[in-house]
């Protein structure tokens, strides 16, 4: 595996993790999440784990995206404008 | 710019996940952030533990055409193991997020500082009043 | 083979827990078909109890040891086997909010909680051992939010974040093991000391303990206990205080004896049980209701457990075993008892005059767990007491002092209630709400089940030592699984 | 506002994690189970697949309970909002495209579904994979209509029958080899899609069942429950 490689999607999925506990907004942050599972799924290709790969593919990009989106929905949290949201407080 | 190597940069990934999710369940106020930081924390579990069966120049642990020796593949259990790690996983996260809808159509906010502490009312009051569980529950339920 | 069949014990609630939801929109039978279950299940338990006195292993889908999963199943596993379905028909929801197959989905949770229970009294693989761990743990956040109250789901959510924050540390353990071994059964990480006696190993061993230790009441992983217990319906607190924890402890043990049998080991255990009984005991003096106060000191007994299980010695396991079956039976009861007792402790003045048969239960099991002379948690505390006497280390010496010194702080508190329930010359201030006879049956069994070990503590004590030296004998484990794996090469 | 003790916390464990990762061998898995899996698999589960070797042979039980904890999930989500008031469906107004291109999106999720079920025993894929396309396959149409409302008695049905086919399966090993949830049937000719015996089998109760399962999560997390009587 090349280095290079690894190193961009290490700091994708660090940064994207970072970022789903700091941004603001919830459905961005949501989105960020996606992201770290999407990393995470290369990563297992890169060991060596097409069947793990795709199942993160499937259930952490795919389903667990759509039930918090769903759930985003339900909480009245789903705001595409990046206001920051008042019930926010950390 | 030297890089370090693949196998300790994918180590370091794990570990950040868990730490950054860790963090995120200590630090967050947020009902919803928590479940998140939840998710970051159980996909960094789940690569640490690919990794345990991970061997250097090995190829996936399929029989194919090209692939016909057992020789030189990666450990199947961790894989099926995560497998069955990231089914657990999803599954809790469902529930809980139906568990944080009712939480919020009950109480109105997702703070859980202020939530934290209107249990606490609730429970100093059980601690008072003379009323009794039953009716209690009874009149819950309507 | 007769003793594959144990799996029975495991297929069958499942079998059912997944037609309860279709079944109970249709008839109505299905409030005397999950009964029915658990009592032929106990039925099995007991011609297992007598058929086997040796331990045995069976192999899961036919593979040996280290390929497959193995249950390995001793005496103490067929008393929880037993054990289990006796407690949960006890327990039993007969009234529900819930109709129609939402009905169903309720027993329903209530049979996959019996099927993992019984998974984790047998299991000796560790990511078994997680897999049923986090099947009960999901069972329990059902039972939890079934009372249908904010404060439920609110208690609820904390509990599962704080579970699943154990499970990804139990995860991370798990994976470090693995790293080091490459192999998960339990009998096989026993024959495997050399690769097991390094720092990342000892973090493993500190992660899964603190993992597992979730639902077992440990100390810094309880925050949810008092939460959850008051927040939820006093039956279903019954049920995770007197059984779900007891098997979560189970695992600690497991692995504690046959995976990190280690000084350093034992004497964390001993401090996290100290800390749980010094905190618990503590906090149950402050505690003003009855439920707070039994969450509580379920705490600080599950302390005891472990100071119990550090103790590297027969006595030690005995006591531990003593101490957690003895909690196993009387916690129950005492949540049976005080499940509409709400209110203010005060606000209880002179209930012995309106229920005279359940104050004195409740003073009975109270003595009981305090350990007062003919009762068998005097026999325990006792067996604990002498464990620890005989152990070497200033810790242990310590340790005394503190079991003493939080059993006067457990007297305190418990003759405050009793009291105050037989304080004869006050009025009754409230009026008695009168227990459903299922309820009454319950506590009656598990009064006569007390009673009945008062009768019976020698030949129990015996019993009890044979379970103590076979989990002892880590080696006949160890050999009964590579002799398994040798005869099939 | 940081709090202090988390960010002590998380530091200590960044710490303790590095240290250990550092110290562990990594790249030389010892294998010492996976090295017997490695070479036993295909003479007795007849799977090309080793990890659908190990998830449904070596370590079915496992499989079983995941399923279990998902049914647990999916009952305990239900009755959180069953005693609730039932509001319509959560989006008033389809969107055009997701309306049209259903008909079209439909069979295409069902079959590549049972094809990465089916193939489980051959290729990457299995079960939960194509169980999570069903599920979404189901979900659609409630998705994009609000009026179409999922039948939850034959989803119940669906996971009911999936789960007892497992145990079942399970059982007939028990009484017929000695072994609970041991591998059936020929193994059939190595490498064809009829081939691994009773593997397939449970891979079809897999799928159908994580299928029915995340459906009806998912319809209700979205469709059920309007507000709840405030406090």
């Amino acid at each position: 595996m090349s280095d290079l490689l690894v190193f961009v999607i290490v700091m994708m999925t660090l940064v994207a993790a970072l970022s789903a506990l700091i941004l603001p907004n919830f459905l961005a942050a949501t989105a960020a999440t996606t992201v770290v599972s999407l990393g995470v799924a290369v990563m297992f290709v890169l060991l060596q784990a097409p069947d793990v790969a795709m199942t993160e593919a499937v259930v952490g990009v795919g389903l667990s995206a759509l039930i918090l989106a769903l759930g985003l929905k339900r909480l009245g949290l789903w705001q595409l404008d990046l206001k920051a949201d008042k019930e926010d407080a950390d | 710019m030297a890089l370090p190597d693949a196998a300790s940069m994918m180590l370091a990934a794990a570990v950040g996940l868990v730490v950054i999710g860790f963090a995120g369940l200590m630090m967050s106020r947020h009902l919803y952030r928590l479940l998140l930081s939840l998710v970051i924390a159980e996909a960094g579990a789940n690569l640490l533990l690919v990794m345990a069966g991970y061997r250097a120049d090995a190829i996936a642990p399929i029989f194919t055409a090209d692939a016909s020796m057992p020789i030189g593949m990666v450990d199947p259990i961790p894989q099926a193991m995560v497998l069955t790690a990231i089914v657990i996983g999803v599954g809790v996260q469902a529930l809980a997020l139906a568990m944080i809808i009712r939480i919020r159509n009950h109480y109105g906010t997702l703070d859980m500082m202020e939530l934290k502490a209107r249990m606490q009312d609730e429970f100093a009051q059980l601690g008072q009043s003379a009323t009794l569980p039953s009716k209690q529950e009874q009149t819950d339920a309507q | 083979m007769l003793n594959d069949q144990v799996v029975v014990l495991i297929a069958v609630p499942l079998l059912l827990a997944f037609f309860l939801p279709v079944m109970a929109r249709r008839c109505k039978l299905t409030n005397v078909i999950a009964p029915a279950v658990l009592i032929a299940m106990i039925a099995v338990a007991v011609s297992f109890l007598f058929a086997f006195e040796k331990p045995f292993i069976v192999e899961l889908g036919g593979f040996a040891a280290p390929l497959g999963i193995i249950f390995y199943i001793d005496q103490l596993s067929l008393w929880m086997l037993l054990l289990i379905p006796v407690m949960t028909l006890l327990l039993w929801p007969w009234q529900s909010l819930y109709q129609g197959s939402d009905r169903g989905r309720e027993l329903a949770l209530y049979m996959i909680m019996v099927a993992a229970c019984s998974g984790l009294a047998m299991s000796g693989d560790l990511f078994n051992l997680y897999v049923f761990y986090e099947l009960l743990a999901v069972a329990s956040f059902g039972l939890v939010i079934s009372s249908d109250k904010g404060m439920a789901y609110l208690a609820g959510y904390r509990y599962l974040l704080i579970s699943a924050m154990g499970s990804v540390m139990a995860l991370l353990g798990i994976a470090i093991i693995y790293f080091l071994t490459g192999t998960l059964t339990l009998a096989h990480l026993a024959s495997l000391p050399d690769q097991l006696s390094n720092p990342p190993a000892a973090m493993a061993f500190v992660l899964i303990l603190l993992g597992f230790g979730v639902k077992a009441e440990m100390f810094p992983v309880n925050a949810w206990v008092p939460e959850v217990y008051q927040a939820t319906k006093t039956r279903v607190a019954a049920l995770l205080a007197g059984l779900v924890s007891k098997l979560a402890v189970i695992i600690i043990l497991k692995v504690v004896t046959l995976v990190m049998p280690a000084a350093q080991m034992y004497s964390l255990l001993l401090m996290l049980g100290l800390a749980g009984l010094i905190i618990g005991e503590l906090s149950a003096l402050r505690a003003n209701t009855l439920i707070q106060t039994l969450s509580w000191s379920s705490i600080g007994q599950l302390g005891l457990v472990f100071i119990a299980f550090s103790v590297d010695s027969q006595v030690g396991l005995m006591a531990g075993i003593a101490l957690m079956l003895h909690h196993l039976l009387v916690k129950p009861a005492l949540f049976l008892i005080v499940e509409n007792w709400s209110g203010s402790i005060s606000g209880l003045t002179g209930f012995a005059k309106k229920s005279p048969l359940a104050s004195i239960l409740f003073v009975l099991f109270a003595l009981s767990l305090l350990g007062v002379p003919p009762f068998p948690g005097f026999w325990a505390k006792y067996l604990l007491l002498n464990g620890l006497l005989e152990a070497d280390g200033g810790l242990y010496q310590f340790a005394v002092f503190a079991v003493l010194a939080m059993t006067v702080v457990e007297a305190i508190y418990l003759f405050r209630i009793i009291t105050t329930l037989y304080d004869m010359d006050a009025a009754v201030s409230k009026p008695v709400v009168a227990t459903a006879w299922t309820n009454r049956l319950s506590i009656l069994i598990l009064a006569t089940g007390l009673l009945a070990a008062v009768w019976q503590i020698s030949p129990l004590a015996d019993a009890l030592a044979g379970v103590a030296a076979q989990m002892q004998d880590t080696s006949a484990i160890i050999q009964l699984v590579a002799g398994k794996q040798g005869a099939l090469q | 506002m940081l709090q202090f003790f988390p960010l002590l916390f998380s530091a200590g464990l960044l710490f303790l994690l590095t240290i250990v990762t550092g110290l562990l061998p990594f790249a030389q898995a010892p294998m010492l189970a996976g090295q017997g899996v490695l070479y036993d698999g295909i003479a007795s589960t007849g799977a090309a697949n080793l990890v659908t070797a190990v998830v449904l042979g070596y370590r079915g039980i496992d499989t079983l309970m995941e399923l279990t904890i998902l049914f647990a999930a999916a009952a305990a989500g239900s009755l959180a909002f069953s005693r609730v008031r039932r509001s319509a469906g959560l989006i008033a107004e389809p969107p055009y495209i997701l309306d049209k291109a259903i008909g079209f999106l439909l069979p295409l999720l069902l079959v590549t579904g049972f094809y990465v079920i089916l193939h489980g025993h051959l290729t990457p894929g299995g079960g939960f994979q194509g169980g999570v396309l069903l599920a979404s396959a189901i979900f659609l149409p409630v998705l994009s209509r609000s009026s179409a409302q999922l039948n939850h008695e034959v989803i119940s049905l669906i996971e009911g029958l999936a789960g007892v086919t497992f145990i079942v399966i399970g059982l007939l090993a028990l009484y017929q080899q000695g072994a609970f949830l041991q591998p059936l049937f020929d193994h059939g000719v190595f490498g064809s899609l009829l081939s691994a015996g009773s593997l397939p089998v449970l891979y079809l109760a897999v799928g159908l069942k994580v299928g029915a399962e995340l459906a009806g999560l998912l319809s209700t997390l979205a469709a059920e429950g309007g507000e709840d009587g405030t406090a």
